[in-house]
């Protein structure tokens, strides 16, 4: 393994920690508010670091670059939606949790 | 045992359980994904047994024809939920009366 | 490369199992929307196995038709399904109510069981290897136009079944629309954050489409997919409140949504006329030939998939 | 003149012609009738032009794209695909005149676009030589069918509808099923390839067990037939004349192409297994009909029984059984079409169709009733209708190959099928007390409900052509070795 190999699989190892950190805490969270803070803000930075573990051993350059575009755009559309989901909760009038 | 004939078991086995789903479910949204199940698991058996050679590339002609199926099911699956909801507005539930099974 | 074999056997079992389970919950889930979400997520895990397979063909256009359009449908006909139980004052809210079941359930699960262990063991009997028509695609490829094998065989070995295919797309729309069609029960208007993506979204999609298209020539995409994104491009829009102007519901909407088939039909007549076989493309014209039916197939897709997602029948003032 | 006919290739124009016309109704409804009438003169003629170029060169393949099987699709006609695409033409034809008595404008620009597409498939049903393109054109026809089923609109369709559409989208699955065992068994779908290379096998036995039980579930045979007579009593009367005359057929059509071409070997207990479905079929339906009380319910309850008597050929299994289980398949076609015409006239006519209410329609519609007695005759199986020669040749087969069983419910369910038939002509004969509201029935409706009919009784006066012509490219090989 050559030392690029270390840091990719360092960093996809790091990426599904966050993914497994993310989804954990969509499981056991308590309220859809809550659960979309763990989800969006975990998978943005596991996707992140995914896509940079990745690039780090992408062969033709071009793939680096349809890489880089795919992190912005998860994180354009998971925020966005995220933001829906919570508007259509308030709107229902899901309670938010408190302790 | 292979992965191909691993999912092609797994293929079997999600039609019987949507085969299953669509006897004994009685509202049709469910029978409706009972057949997409079912549908799921036809595919799944057609495509997985072409990579049954190891470390050769998979046969495309079953991958052409699952792409095909999924977009019969689509249509058909479009279809079918008009269906549910004319009948729902016409009866009031999306269910069949008699209550009988397909 | 043992410990690569059994980490992949653990996915190969994690995935399967996943299936079976999500399949089960959302076949038996209680409630309707909790059964749509899983039978999504059920196509994305679908998507992952097809991925395993070495089939990113069938894996595209699962993730874009089989869980995300579906999806959006089925989203859709709860809405209406909903609103339409509302109106009959029979069901409590969001489809929350249990049906009863009066079929025996030991019947047919003895049945289905004894079918499942039937088809096991004719699955288990096959030859562990096969190359089925593998050579026969890669003999034929050099003249087949393109160089995605998939895409050979859907646009030129077996066009006709995707003639037919994109026919029945058309004839889902046709019935749809002869059932007079259902709209969805109005949503609040559309806030800024979802206007302000589908205006950013729209067009990438409409680039991302485009190079599925480009790109299904010699890999993984095609119309198919090509046309899936399109019409996720038309379900944002119209979930963010837009409509198509009236004028263009009628003829011109029609003229696209026929546009995929028909010059599938008139290129199949042109062969005949030419006195070829059906569908039979002189070699060094097939893969501009390919180019333009996947064109038009992509919008014609795309145009039909989101029509079926409005569900709502244009008026028809130029009826008699 | 001959060659030019024997080189056209009419099949495919069989199947581009209606997709064409489907499409140019679609885009222009204000046209549909010219548009529609002429597109399936066109059929008509193509199936003439077929018939001709059969009974000079004998059956031929068509390549489609020039690829030839396994790699590409083919296309195959021969005497049987005539027999069916001449019944489809026929039907249609007359089912096309009477729409345009039946529907109203608004009907018309909905039913003609999805009547094409049904019609497209059919043909492209009848044409094909491989076993997935057959699971292409199956949905194709189911989808086209349960569209159909609803232009008549309210709950009882809806529902019908509705149950019909999980009934064929369930056997289509069915049969995919068995399809994929198929490919991976023998490396190919094209039919002439899997005759040749058919070998048993568990994945045969799975396969032939899931295309037969998802095909019969498609072609309505008993216990499978719950979802028939809701969807084709429901339906407006050309398009149950549609269903019940065709689609039906269709999915028998390629139960009886992969049995006698893909499976012929070791099938014995499940060809016993559909005799004695069929003869459960010939008594359940024909004691349903007879306590119907509604007129297209019985018709509908009837077509559960003729199927029955197409079940009964795979026992026999003699090619004597085959042709009179096709010429039953043939007359029955036009004799149940011309029925459900002959319904939809009294219906039109006297806004029901309770038989017990049916008094006096004999002097008010001498010509839809003398449509519907000719069309029972055929039914009944009463000499000289085409029934009759369909049901002497099954008895023959029966008797000649010691299986008199067969030929004793064959028997007995003309009886079934006279009591039925005499209970709606009894009552249609009745003196009425009171007079009812009554509504002018067109011309065109009593007049192409009378053609089919006759049509039904013609066939047992020239049964010699038909059945020779079914012969072309000798269909059934090696049957005749049970």
């Amino acid at each position: 393994m050559t030392p690029s190999d270390y840091v990719a699989a360092a960093l996809l190892i790091l990426g599904a920690v966050f993914f497994l950190a993310g989804t954990v805490g969509l499981l056991r969270f308590p309220d859809v508010y809550t659960r979309l803070h763990a989800l969006t803000k975990s998978d943005n930075v596991g996707l992140g670091l995914m896509v940079a573990g990745l690039a780090v051993q992408a062969e033709p350059w071009f793939v680096v670059g349809k890489l880089l575009l795919i992190w912005p755009l998860v994180l354009l559309a998971g925020a966005s939606v995220a933001h829906l989901i919570a508007k259509g909760a308030m709107q229902r009038g899901v309670q938010m949790w408190r302790r | 045992m292979s992965p191909a004939i691993f999912y092609a078991l797994v293929g079997v086995g999600l039609f019987c359980l949507g085969l299953y789903a669509l006897i004994v479910r009685a509202h049709l949204l469910r029978k409706i994904l009972a057949i997409n199940v079912m549908g799921s698991g036809a595919f799944l058996v057609l495509a997985a047994l072409a990579k049954r050679t190891a470390n050769a590339a998979p046969d495309p002609v079953p991958h052409a024809m699952v792409i095909t199926g999924i977009v019969v099911a689509v249509s058909a699956t479009a279809f079918a939920l008009m269906l549910m909801s004319k009948v729902a507005a016409e009866t009031g539930q999306a269910v069949l009366p008699d209550g009988r099974s397909e | 490369m043992e410990a690569l074999t059994l980490l992949q056997w653990i996915f190969d079992t994690l995935t399967g199992l996943g299936l079976w389970w999500l399949a089960w919950r959302a076949l038996a889930s209680p409630q309707l929307f909790r059964a749509v979400v899983l039978f999504v997520a059920f196509g994305l895990l679908m998507a992952l196995a097809w991925v395993r397979l070495d089939a990113p063909d069938i894996a595209l256009a699962e993730v874009a038709i089989g869980a995300g359009l579906t999806g959006a449908l089925l989203l859709a006909a709860l809405a209406r399904l909903t609103a339409a139980e509302k109106a009959q004052n029979v069901a409590d809210q969001s489809g929350k109510r249990k049906y009863t079941v009066r079929t025996s359930r030991w019947l047919p699960a003895a049945l289905l069981s004894v079918v499942a262990a039937g088809l096991a063991y004719s699955v288990l009997s096959f030859p562990p290897s096969s190359a089925g028509l593998s050579v026969e695609v890669a003999a034929n490829l050099d003249i087949s136009g393109v160089s995605n094998p998939v895409t050979a065989v859907l646009l030129n070995f077996r066009g006709y079944d995707t003639l037919l295919e994109m026919l029945v797309l058309l004839l889902a729309l046709l019935g749809v629309w002869s059932l007079g069609g259902l709209s969805p029960p109005r949503a609040a208007p559309a806030g800024l954050v979802l206007d302000t993506l589908t205006r950013v979204l729209t067009p990438v999609l409409i680039l991302v489409a485009a190079y599925l298209l480009w790109v299904g020539g010699h890999a993984p995409g095609g119309a198919f997919q090509a046309g899936s994104v399109l019409a996720a491009a038309g379900v944002l829009l119209l979930l963010a409140g837009w409509r198509p102007h009236p004028g263009m519901t009628q003829l011109p909407l029609r003229l696209v949504v026929v546009a995929g088939p028909g010059l599938f039909l008139v290129a199949a007549l042109f062969t005949i006329v030419m006195g070829r076989h059906l569908l039979e493309y002189p070699p060094e014209r097939a893969r501009i030939l390919i180019v333009i039916l996947e064109t038009a197939a992509a919008l014609s897709i795309g145009t039909t998939l989101a029509a079926l997602f409005l569900g709502e029948r244009p008026r028809d003032k130029e009826r008699p | 003149m001959g060659v030019a006919v024997a080189t056209v290739p009419w099949g495919v124009i069989l199947i581009i012609l209606p997709l064409l016309g489907a499409l140019a109704c679609f885009l222009w409804p204000t046209a549909v009738r010219s548009l529609g009438l002429v597109t399936m003169f066109a059929v008509v003629l193509s199936v003439a032009g077929l018939a001709a170029r059969l009974i000079t060169t004998g059956a031929y393949r068509h390549t489609v794209g020039g690829w030839g099987a396994p790699l590409g699709i083919e296309l195959f006609a021969d005497g049987l695909s005539l027999l069916m695409l001449a019944a489809t033409a026929v039907v249609g034809f007359a089912i096309s005149i009477y729409s345009t008595g039946y529907f109203q404008a608004r009907q018309l620009a909905r039913f003609w676009p999805l009547w094409l597409f049904l019609l497209a498939a059919l043909n492209a049903l009848f044409l094909s030589a491989d076993i997935f393109n057959l699971y292409v054109t199956l949905e194709l026809t189911g989808l086209a069918a349960v569209a159909l089923t609803t232009l008549s609109g309210g709950r009882d369709a809806l529902i019908a509808a509705m149950r019909y559409l999980l009934a064929t989208l369930l056997g289509s699955l069915s049969y995919l099923l068995g399809v994929a065992l198929i490919y991976h068994s023998f490396g190919s779908v094209d039919i002439a390839i899997l005759a040749q290379r058919v070998a048993s096998s568990p994945a045969v036995w799975s396969a032939l067990a899931l295309m037969s039980a998802g095909l019969a579930l498609k072609t309505a045979l008993f216990p499978l037939h719950f979802w028939l007579p809701p969807a084709h009593a429901s339906a407006p009367a050309p398009v149950s004349a549609v269903l019940s005359a065709l689609v039906v057929k269709a999915s028998f059509y390629i139960l009886l192409r992969l049995w006698i071409e893909v499976f012929p070997t070791g099938r014995g207990a499940l060809a016993e297994l559909f005799g004695l479905l069929g003869v459960a079929a010939i008594l359940w339906g024909g004691l349903q009909a007879l306590r119907a009380t509604r007129l297209k319910l019985l018709i509908a309850n009837s077509t559960v029984m003729q199927v029955g008597y197409l079940f009964l050929a795979f026992p026999l299994a003699v090619p004597t059984a085959w042709r009179g289980a096709l010429y039953l398949l043939l007359s029955h076609a036009f004799a149940k079409a011309a029925m459900f015409l002959a319904a939809g006239n009294i219906i039109r006519f006297a806004g029901h169709d309770r038989i017990a209410d049916l008094d006096r329609i004999a002097q008010r519609l001498p010509l839809t009733l003398a449509a519907f007695a000719l069309a029972g005759v055929s039914i009944m199986g009463l000499p000289p209708s085409g029934g009759f020669v369909a049901k002497w040749l099954m008895v023959a087969a029966s008797l000649n190959s010691g299986q008199w069983w067969w030929a004793l419910a064959l028997i007995l369910g003309s009886l079934l099928a006279a009591a039925y038939v005499f209970k709606v002509i009894g009552h249609a004969f009745t003196q009425a007390e009171v007079l009812h509201a009554s509504k002018r029935v067109p011309a065109v409706m009593e007049w192409t409900a009378l053609a089919l009919a006759s049509a039904a009784i013609l066939l047992g006066l020239i049964a010699l052509w038909p059945l020779t012509w079914m012969e072309i490219g000798g269909p059934f090989p090696g049957i005749s070795a049970r």
